[in-house]
């Protein structure tokens, strides 16, 4: 049992924790936020250079074959600085496509071109109807000629207007909310018959609904098999989810510091807010909180293994963001609480830390949908009560 | 024991509303229920229809052109304000320094004042929260000083809803500087054209303009702008603050809130049905419309007790936490109900629940609230 | 608007706080849940006496025509002094049984005694499939000759050692979960085939399962209309419920009361705990929900009459049992949690409500169970968000 | 970054689990089981079979019995003996007064009392809590005066478990008057047979007998059974109590509860299905469950962190907050899903949500922890 960094990931993190400190000042994000594309095409240059791109990416992939771990560390940096590029639409979750469902020259030149901070990537999975259940895929792929034909519209795919190519869920068989039948196709923003919708995103991001009329795509655009898309997007999106996860766990850590820093210094009645226990005990609370979702993330993020069970990942990570989205409720909107007025404050940093965590609650499926998810990975034989293959329960002994 | 509005509130009742249908401009209505901010015109076309009908400040004694409604009637028509989507009556001007004028100005601010709010040609704003004084109103440090037949004004207050569109201020201020915190703060009227005064918007995290900064750098003042006696401010103030924590439970509001978190529920799609239609949905938030039906029941308690006694109790402490929790409740289901629609800053989901966050800090907190009823209810 | 009791129910009220104040003092409710019975029969003669077994039962079915405001005025003088008398049983469910069910001389007659303190009832309608739910019905009554057998056992029967007579739902048509087919039917306790288990509650009162086989009874024995038992059975347990919402309310208040005034008596680190912020934090919450209890209990009161509609009194009911179900579990743990180490002792008082209160949040439903009744009485139309008629949005003017 | 037990570690576990199996008497197990008060011969049985195997004290220097465990391994077998259904290993000979001798106490004492221990001929009690004193130890009054060559004791004790099967007590009482509050305490050894002492037994509202008043009137004690030095009591208590509150997570037998609790929601029928197939109270459970998950790898983290640096943090604090909230939860769940078996006197689901009601109070109530971890934590 070892909860420590190797030294290679300590170089990572101190590389990431000095750009963010570097780069990501407060007003320098504001600025950002308000830019036209909404984040900074030279931090994407040096992400490329400073090799984070391709950081947990397989070596055979051409990437330099870190670990999940590599990605939470540069996530957890990102979470604590807010920082706005499309580090997890682009190399988590297109990256991880590529990667795992890549079955040609084109699409590793692609993921080579990504890698090297030239192409930037997004997937557009959820639907109008779909809420957040990547099973449930109304936009069709009809076989035309050896290649296919895409109609159907996208919802809020993060950054979709930045993204060169999109990793589409599209049906090739079965009814809308069959499990068979899906398929993950590479779709570029400007090919013929894409059209968007971008929108601002509450949280200072960007967003795109992208709709797909009749977009034609060779057989070449296929990741993985057709028709078993299904399996790798679960992947791809758990993949988004633990990076989410560390994000969160830096967000929700800067929210805890800078409350007690703040009811520290902040005086009411001749004393310092923090004397009063009401408050301190609600500082404690989000300490716990903080702590609790850590130790999940690290038990998420462990998870995450290609060549892994399938169900014990999903029920790892679905509980990790289950306990994540409670844990960032708590943290955020006692954040909030005990700065008061200042904390309704769009010129003050707190609460940009809590729009973010309240959308990282959402994002890739809220707390509802994650523990539905736990249950249903949990319950591999169909009874309750035994059986579950729990991580927890294994290293209490108990089974 | 007997629940239901009498025959006359009945009445009465649908007296307010068939106005409020008739007289409410749909294009201000559209507005209240998209949840878009309401303008300047906005405001002062609805209260000049208001004074023209003589509700505009029920409040006030008849003879400076208020009611003589009970406390159930005057309740009512709040609600029912709500209930028909026309904006609330603004209490800066009405509900807060009218009050105070009313019972410690001089007989020519009453003249002066009071008919210049009934007819909007004076907008008043609030300047009593300061940026180092938070719940703890008494550290204020604005300071008034007397120069001749002026008080010249420095200082900052801030929190001040819609400053932007207001002429008027009315200013906590030390004029004492060596008297002890309560004691030698005066209450001041201040016409914000007045050279130094400066408004500086704050945006607030859900991207509203609805609160201010007002800055005041030797700002001259005539002295019978004084209302009341010098240092006797910390007075008024209490008395101004007894009156602004009524009405703020929303329950009408909330009520309003609550369909329309039906109505996202009922439309977003979820495990083959609707989310409205998934049992554990649903269960939350019947959990919250139950705790907002005993809060509606609790505040007509309140005013059975208050028509009673003629004098407000201590419910309406409980009644304004109870109520900004069903609030923030209320809207953190919204912004979880609409699933992917609520990232997008065009829908309200979201930015709804953040705006609620500053509920249970405005209007004195809901912590503030606690510590007044251990204290005073429960002798702690 | 009045929340005020007219002089005669003032008058009730005077008298029922003085019996408790006589007759139930700790340590003899202590010896009186300890004894035989588990009650006083000399407290139920004193209790016919005062007529209260009569309060609120219409007079032309012998009763002495109060409302349901009389039951709620004795039921929370009882809830606040632990009060063991088979009220609730024997009188609100039994009693309103047999006055709006009751088709024959033989049930007046029985309603008379009851009346008269000369027979006590109980209900028997819970089972080991059914939860709470009445409309699940195992136990059966097929038809013989003019009569019945009847073929079942019910569970948690409240007093069911001490019941002379049983009120007990059975199905003579329909599936275990068809709405019609239910039947209500009288069986005393000592006729062939009734078999009993008796037990304690863990909240010192006495229960018991009572099993029915091949039980013959006469065709007089249904009360109203053979097979549309369900609705007379759902209005006989909704008085029940409002019933034991006031004794919840009334045991609350009391935990409350006497939680306040413990924190301010105990002493530690020097001074009243009662000074320390976070508990004063806690005792305002405890009374916040003592004040939302209370008002939703005068609603779902109010609710209770045999002419009015169905699905408001179940909406409204079921609406109070949810809230006072849920601020009971606050009340109470709150209550041992501030009384600390004696909070756990059997021979302290505030133990014992707590137990009572955590038992009234099950008894006859608990607060999921109410929050189902709630939703499914208010979707009268089938639509959601609107025209739902509930009394707090029409006092808020909201329709 | 390895969140799995070492093969080692994992060697170890296999070892505990097969010894448990093997020796535990099954009619231990089953009253382990079925929720039954275990009586005295239970405990020493059990005792006895661990002495045997020199695994009665692990925490102990192997000097005196004990193991060459890491912190891990000593983790392992409590959870080890928690998964088993073995009885807990009784704290207050083996890690309360020992670990104080051992560090505080005389040769003599060390030599007489720590083989007493390991043979079960001693069963020790705790005597620091005071029908006075709660969570405010240092205040307590138990008096201890010098006469001749004894201490004569006067005063009572409370909340003391299974004192009605110990033989000794250990006494915290003040034996100078004079000094303040944490001065003037000390820390006394004292034979129960004394002539004075009394066991009232306390019942609990679980209906059980586990803790007891032990009250003292004039009981004579010699000198010598003073452990350390006289007044130095308040620092020996402060390290017994860091020692207690480890271990009080208690996370085996939470998931051991938690599968019972699926069991019973397996049992019920719920709506033409049971109540573990409705979504809603499935995912109430999960909600449980993830956070129980969590919890057990912060108690591993800390461990990790406890074995780099070989002293326990502050985080045994809020994994006992953590862990006592699960427990209760989980019990609350229980009661719940029993339906009307919960009220039935021979069920254990109520009894065991009244049960654990006391694990937020006792060994330090979670509200001390918080203040505990807002000082020396968060700086507060």
């Amino acid at each position: 049992m070892d909860f420590t960094l190797s030294s290679e990931q300590q170089q990572i993190k101190e590389s990431v924790d000095r750009f963010v400190a570097d780069a990501y000042g407060f007003d320098a994000r504001m600025a950002l936020s308000k830019s036209a594309d909404g984040f900074s095409r030279d931090h994407w240059s040096t992400f490329a250079e400073l090799g984070w791109l391709g950081i947990a990416l397989p070596e055979d992939r051409g990437g330099f074959g870190g670990t999940p771990v590599e990605t939470m560390i540069v996530m957890e940096a990102f979470g604590k600085a807010l920082v706005l590029e499309p580090f997890v639409p682009t190399v988590v979750l297109g990256g991880t496509a590529l990667a795992y469902g890549g079955t040609n020259a084109a699409h590793g030149d692609r993921l080579n071109a990504m890698i090297a901070g030239d192409v930037l990537l997004a997937l557009a999975y959820a639907e109008g109807n779909s809420r957040y259940d990547p099973s449930i895929v109304g936009t069709t792929a009809k076989p035309d000629g050896s290649g296919w034909i895409v109609d159907g519209t996208k919802r809020a795919v993060a950054y979709g207007a930045a993204a060169d190519t999109y990793v589409v869920s599209v049906r090739t068989g079965g009814g809308e909310h069959d499990e068979d039948g899906i398929t993950l196709v590479l779709i570029d923003r400007d090919a013929p018959g894409v059209s968007r919708v971008d929108y601002r995103t509450v949280d200072g991001q960007r967003a795109s609904d992208v709709t797909f009329s009749g977009v034609r795509i060779g057989a070449d655009a296929v990741l993985g098999e057709p028709g078993k898309g299904l399996g790798l997007l679960e992947y791809v999106l758990d993949s988004g989810v633990a990076a989410l996860c560390a994000e969160a766990v830096g967000n929700m850590s800067v929210m805890q510091k800078t409350t007690v820093d703040y009811i520290k210094a902040r005086e009411q009645f001749g004393v310092p807010i923090g004397s009063f226990q009401v408050l301190q005990h609600r500082a404690v609370d989000m300490l716990i909180e903080v702590e609790l979702s850590r130790s999940m993330l690290y038990y998420g993020t462990v998870a995450i293994d290609p060549n892994g069970d399938a169900k014990e990942r999903m029920r790892a990570i679905s509980g990790t963001k289950a306990q994540i989205g409670r844990s960032g409720r708590v943290v955020g909107e006692s954040a909030i609480q005990l700065h008061g007025g200042i904390g309704m404050s769009e010129e003050y940093m707190i609460g940009h830390y809590f729009k973010r965590m309240s959308m990282l609650g959402l994002a890739l499926g809220d707390t509802d949908f994650h523990l539905r998810r736990f249950i249903a990975a949990g319950n591999k034989s169909g009874g309750e009560g035994s059986g579950i293959g729990s991580a927890g329960k294994q290293l209490a002994g108990v089974n | 024991m007997d629940l239901s509005f009498s025959p006359e509130d009945l009445r009465f009742r649908e007296e307010i509303r068939a106005f409020v249908a008739a007289e409410l401009p749909p294009a201000i209505k559209h507005k209240m229920q998209a949840g878009i901010e309401l303008e300047r015109d906005d405001y002062v076309a609805w209260q000049k229809i208001l004074s023209a009908r003589g509700w505009l400040a029920p409040n006030w004694p008849v003879e400076y052109g208020g009611t003589d409604w009970t406390i159930v009637q005057k309740h009512i028509f709040d609600e029912e304000l709500a209930v028909g989507f026309a904006p609330r009556s603004l209490p800066f001007g009405v509900s807060m320094v009218a009050p105070v004028i009313i019972n410690f100005g001089s007989e020519e601010q009453k003249q002066r004042y009071l008919p210049r709010i009934l007819s909007s040609e004076d907008w008043w704003c609030q300047g009593y929260s300061e940026p180092g004084s938070g719940s703890d109103l008494a550290s204020l440090s604005t300071r008034a000083e007397r120069d001749g037949d002026s008080y010249v004004i420095n200082g900052a207050k801030t929190w001040i809803t819609l400053a932007q569109y207001a002429n008027m201020i009315f200013v906590l201020a030390r004029t004492d500087p060596t008297a002890k915190k309560q004691k030698g703060i005066s209450f001041i009227l201040v016409d914000m054209t007045t050279p130094g005064v400066t408004v500086r918007p704050i945006e607030t995290i859900d991207g509203g303009h609805e609160i201010n900064e007002v800055i005041f750098e030797n700002v001259r003042v005539p002295l019978e702008n004084l209302v009341g006696t010098e240092g006797g401010g910390w007075t008024y103030a209490k008395f101004l603050l007894e009156h602004e924590r009524n009405g703020t439970a929303g329950v009408a509001g909330s009520f309003q809130m609550l369909d329309r978190l039906k109505e996202i529920a009922s439309e977003q799609r979820y495990n083959g049905s609707t989310l409205m239609q998934s049992g554990d949905f649903a269960k939350r938030i019947a959990e919250v419309e139950v705790r907002l039906t005993a809060l509606s029941f609790t505040q007509m308690r309140a005013l059975a007790a208050e028509s009673a006694t003629k004098s407000p109790g201590l419910e309406s402490s409980y009644i304004k936490i109870t109520g900004t929790e069903i609030q923030q409740a209320i809207t953190e289901l919204m912004m979880e109900a609409g699933g992917y629609e609520s990232f997008d800053d065009r829908s309200r989901n979201a930015l709804l629940y953040f705006n609620f966050r500053k509920t249970s800090i405005y209007a004195g907190s809901n912590e503030i609230q606690r510590n007044i009823l251990a204290k005073r209810m429960l002798g702690l």
